[in-house]
């Protein structure tokens, strides 16, 4: 029981500081300068010549990333496999 | 107006996510997750992330609410209240 | 444009191809799997052997996903970069060839040690995912990319721990396992989240470069050193170490050590890297050592009374990440004073680099020898175990090599890693030097009694049948033990080729960070 | 899982196509609108699971053949990574279709516009390649899952390992 | 109007799911905890690309270059969705399987392993 | 002069120390051979002195098991043990709030 109250102490201040944090990172709706995005809007039409800038930035700019999710679903996939597969010795 | 809106679907999305933990039944607990995954790509559609919000609507809101209740079925507690231990 | 310049997309890109067909390959039958299986492993070791040694002659090797040159990282303009880049320097090549060398091993040894289960076509295809995940870990200098690689990772390894889904402490662990794994990926995402929000910027160069430590940082700085932390098991985070080590088969144990050392690799990255001399304090260092003292003495100390093999091992694991932990924390103390660095600092940071690699060799060995006995004698449990020295006489001199390289007994590697980290503490705080050498006392005394319950005493009549294990398994035990035996015979050659440059490596930030944004595109 | 009335069943048939259309069209114009690869595919596989609740399991696990679905899966993601590895000419990743005329190259004019199916290069063949594997992955995921649930009934298949 | 709403939503809903898995004994709960933290993991990515009257980043469905919302994060959060599915997922399949070996969904009576 | 490795306190070097081991075991395996030569084996000199019972046949019966060892290690030690083992309760929902109490620590820490 005394575990739990230490546990809520701890959640509420993790919580606590993460709002803290939360509301310095920048006022919602006003990223200011933001160069990297920036870069995309206004190049990346003319560069890879997609119309829908976020997906030209999942398969081409961030395309790896792209690569380790659909790695990801397959990884889930084998191990849901894996757990529900039709045992039996070899 | 928009804002009220916004203001809306936020003060939705808090409910929903509190009543997920709250309810003892585990089915209305997956459903309300539902609820919340839908609040919550409405909420990305008005963020101007469209492209978010029919992943969420059709990962979040369809398929997950599909796995949980095979999960429940599988574990033959759809009907049976599962929070009485608490 | 040489091939030489593709090998860091190529490291990763071999398992994961690997992973993909390996399905396919199972079908044309056994051998087919079983060649795919350690050819594609060895593959793997060969291409990041090769640039490691590419690294070392030309420098920090710098790979653009997709763009028209692969050095080609800053667009006009920009002041940083715009697509994944992945960033190999001396420590992340370090780490890649010792995280393959543990792959390689495991493949070897997997091939006879699971034949006994079904569903292995979706092994290999999780083993290749694994390796694919620790090593897009430690080669990329992408914060979210990170992130992925780190989620393929947990989750082949959540499927592997979970293998053998009839026994249910298998599956009991693999759901703690990820229960916390998931939280800490999550609070690794929220930190990314944070930086980018400040800087708008996801490469980690980028946001070194940029980074000002304020409010929000903070913030991310925890989250990232806790959530990585747990990853690679220190106490008080360490619960789910035991559990998934011992019931994961032992060639993917011998991985997921690897794979803890990724993790390692992140926690350091971000505390040398990224956040580097603004760092400020000594709250964070000091944080670190002290999670290290008790990550090695906790762990050791629950070690001595356990009774099953593997989970003995696993606890000396914990208590062996202290170490390294112990060595890395006292040079992220002295980086900002380049005198105390001078005196102490560089040479406990090559004890703790050098026992990294010492431990993937001598910790994977050790459990590729638990899971030697277990699928001879076909117990776990010591208590079960004994006089198997004469039946199984090469695992047991595996076994004893490992055992004293663990215990830090002269002449082996470890006692090597071990007497640097011991001198350079020394030098700042005495106390933390001694815990370290109770520490050890008390491993060699754990392991004492395991060779003395396993492998000394009277033959029991029930193990009279046991046979020495087949070919594979003692080729994959025999490439570890060859690779502590030239460590220990070559100390001198290993500290200053492999662990020297990394510690620069890891030291040096304005390097890191110029190797992409500053100097020449 | 029963079936349910034929009323529903009728509207699930009906709706079905509905969705199989929309998810093929969000796959092939994820350049163009919002959408992709991994949204159509998951819209593909919520009708697999619409399907299983309405037909109920004992109608669904005949019709749905697992092997053609994994090959499905297979072949997206060598398509996927083949792709990228085409461009190792240049770099892994490299989008080597795009502006190049031919398949998937023209270019598009610069501002809003309507678009053109044709364009993009890489990107719009790494949807498909991604849509295809999502449709794989995640119908295997809900099929093995509600298989799952009888492997209660199902005994005789342990494997004890390396336990004595 | 809204002010920095957004984030205390963010804060609460992962607070709600901390809970959940910290304090709630049944193992759906906690996949539902580890899902909400997943949601809020999301949505943060999304508020922070957020631009006050910006448009969709989608030239097909009109708008001007200068105010878009930011792109990355949305492609950061297609990519981070997938994987809570995934782990989601795979998370229900050991429940399970869990309730197969052990017949029960209580967490304090799954503790075979521990010492 | 690459076998020694400078710890910045003093040296180690493999090579002396393998040269020492082996000295030092031939010193050992000289004093052995002074030993008494008129061992014979497969006589009565050769078996198992147990008491003047008879030696048991399976070896299980005399090897002491492996909860025993150490066993005044633990006893002397038992109120720590006893917390450490309370800390490995095997609850989820402990070893996620361990985590969330070192976070909360040391964020509070690192704020200060």
């Amino acid at each position: 029981m005394k575990r739990q109250v230490l546990f809520l102490v701890a959640l509420i201040i993790v919580v606590g500081t993460l709002w803290g944090g939360l509301s310095r990172i920048h006022q919602f709706g006003d990223p200011g300068a933001a160069p990297m995005d920036d870069y995309y809007l206004h190049n990346a039409q003319a560069e890879r010549s997609a119309n829908n800038i976020v997906t030209s930035i999942v398969f081409d700019y961030r395309g790896f990333d792209t690569l380790g999710e659909a790695a990801v679903l397959f990884t889930a996939v084998c191990s849901v496999l894996v757990v529900f597969r039709k045992g039996g010795h070899n | 107006m928009n804002g009220v809106f916004h203001f809306f679907i936020l003060a939705l999305i808090t409910v929903s996510a509190f009543f997920a933990i709250w309810f003892k039944d585990l089915l209305s607990s997956v459903v309300s997750l539902a609820v919340f995954s839908l609040l919550l790509s409405l909420e990305f559609y008005v963020l101007q992330a469209p492209d978010v919000a029919i992943a969420e609507a059709g990962i979040g809101a369809g398929l997950t609410t599909a796995i949980y209740v095979i999960a429940l079925r599988g574990c033959k507690a759809l009907k049976k209240s599962g929070g009485e231990r608490r | 444009m040489s091939w030489h310049v593709h090998l860091p997309a190529l490291v990763i890109a071999v398992p994961l191809l690997g992973a993909f067909i390996a399905p396919v390959a199972s079908m044309l039958g056994k051998v087919a799997r079983n060649f795919w299986l350690v050819g594609v492993s060895a593959l793997t070791a060969l291409l990041s052997v090769l640039l490691w040694q590419q690294v070392l002659t030309s420098g920090t090797a710098i790979y653009v996903m997709g763009a028209e040159a692969f050095n080609l990282s800053l667009p006009s303009g920009m002041s940083l970069p715009i697509r994944i880049i992945l960033e190999v320097d001396a420590f992340s090549a370090f780490m890649a060839v010792v995280g393959s060398i543990a792959a390689f091993a495991g493949a070897l040894f997997s091939t006879n040690y699971m034949e006994r289960f079904s569903g292995l076509d979706k092994f290999a295809a999780l083993y290749f995912l694994l390796t694919t995940g620790m090593l897009g870990m430690v080669l990329t200098g992408d914060l979210f990319n990170f992130f992925v690689f780190l989620e393929i990772a947990s989750v082949a390894s959540f499927g592997l721990v979970a293998f053998w889904r009839d026994r249910p402490e298998a599956i009991e662990a693999s759901f703690k396992y990820m229960v916390v794994s998931t939280i800490g990926a999550m609070m690794i995402l929220i930190a990314i989240a944070f930086l980018y929000g400040r800087y708008n910027a996801v490469s980690m160069a980028a946001v070194a470069n940029a980074l000002r430590l304020g409010y929000a940082e903070k913030i991310a700085l925890v989250f990232l050193i806790i959530a990585l932390a747990m990853k690679c098991g220190t106490v008080p985070m360490h619960m789910w170490t035991p559990d998934a080590y011992t019931e994961a088969p032992a060639g993917v144990t011998c991985l997921l050590i690897a794979v803890s050392q990724a993790s390692l690799y992140g926690l350091f990255r971000v505390c040398f890297s990224i956040y580097g001399a603004s760092l400020g304090s000594a709250v964070v260092p000091w944080t670190i050592i002290i999670l290290g003292v008790l990550s090695m003495f906790i762990g050791v100390s629950m070690a001595v009374v356990q009774k099953e093999i593997k989970r003995l091992m696993a606890y000396h694991s914990v208590s062996q990440i202290g170490y390294m932990l112990l060595g890395l924390g006292v040079g992220l103390l002295a980086l900002s004073d380049p005198q105390a660095m001078a005196d102490y600092g560089f040479t406990a940071m090559k004890g703790g680099i050098y026992h990294l690699i010492n431990y993937t060799m001598y910790k994977g060995l050790l459990f590729l020898t638990a899971g030697a006995l277990y699928y001879a004698a076909g117990s776990r449990n010591l208590n079960d175990l004994g006089g198997l020295a004469r039946t199984m006489p090469y695992t047991t001199f595996m076994f004893v090599i490992a055992a004293a390289a663990i215990a830090g007994l002269p002449p082996f590697n470890g006692f090597v890693s071990k007497l640097l980290i011991y001198e350079s503490t020394f030098a700042v705080y005495p106390i933390l030097s001694i815990m370290a050498l109770v520490t050890s006392v008390l491993t060699l005394a754990s392991f004492v009694k395991v060779f003395q319950t396993a492998f000394l005493g009277p033959a029991k009549a029930k193990l009279a049948q046991v046979k020495e294990v087949p070919p594979g398994m003692l080729l994959g035990m025999s490439v570890l033990t060859i690779v502590i035996i030239g460590l220990t015979l070559f100390p001198t050659w290993s500290l200053s080729n492999l662990v020297e440059p990394a510690a620069k490596a890891l030291v040096n930030q304005a390097g890191y960070i110029s190797a992409v944004i500053g100097g020449g595109l | 899982m029963y079936s349910l009335s034929v009323i529903v069943r009728t509207i699930c048939d009906v709706f079905a196509w509905f969705l199989a259309v929309f998810g093929v069209y969000v796959i092939i114009h994820g350049h163009l609108t919002p959408g992709g690869g991994f949204q159509g595919g998951a819209v593909v596989a919520t009708l697999f699971a619409f399907l299983l609740v309405a037909y109920g399991g004992k109608k669904f696990i005949p019709f749905y053949k697992s092997s053609l679905f994994s090959w499905f899966e297979t072949v997206g993601l060598l398509l996927f990574i083949g792709t990228g590895l085409v461009g190792l000419g240049t770099t892994f990743f490299y989008n080597f279709l795009a502006g190049q005329g031919g398949l998937f190259g023209s270019t598009v004019p610069i501002g809003p516009n309507s678009g053109v199916l044709n364009s993009s290069g890489t990107i719009a063949l790494m949807n498909m390649a991604v849509g295809v594997e999502v449709i794989g992955g995640l119908s295997l995921i809900l099929y093995y899952m509600f298989k799952g649930i009888r492997l209660y009934e199902e005994s005789g298949s342990e494997e004890t390992g390396h336990d004595r | 109007m809204i002010g920095n709403l957004p984030y205390l939503v963010v804060g609460i809903i992962f607070l709600l799911g901390l809970y959940a898995v910290l304090f709630e004994k049944n193992l759906i709960k906690i996949a539902i905890g580890v899902s909400l933290i997943e949601a809020s993991a999301n949505l943060l990515l999304i508020v922070l690309g957020y631009r006050t009257g910006g448009s969709i980043p989608v030239f097909t469905l009109a708008g001007k270059v200068g105010k878009m919302v930011l792109p990355v994060p949305q492609a950061l959060t297609l990519t981070a969705i997938v994987i809570g599915l995934a782990t989601s997922a795979l998370m229900l399949s050991l429940i399970m399987m869990l309730y197969k070996h052990y017949g029960t969904l209580d967490v304090r009576e799954i503790r075979r392993l521990r010492g | 002069m690459w076998t020694k490795v400078f710890s910045g306190f003093g040296y180690w070097d493999v090579y002396s120390w393998i040269i020492f081991f082996f000295i030092a075991s031939g010193l050992v395996l000289w004093i052995r051979s002074m030993g008494r030569s008129d061992y014979k084996k497969g006589t009565e000199q050769d078996e198992i002195f147990y008491g003047a019972n008879a030696v048991p046949e399976d070896g299980s019966e005399i090897q002491v098991p492996a909860s025993s060892a150490y066993w005044g290690f633990v006893e002397a030690l038992k109120g720590y043990y006893e917390k450490l083992a309370e800390m490995h309760s095997g609850l989820t929902n402990d070893y996620v709030g361990y985590m969330v109490v070192v976070a909360a620590v040391l964020v509070v820490l690192v704020l200060l």
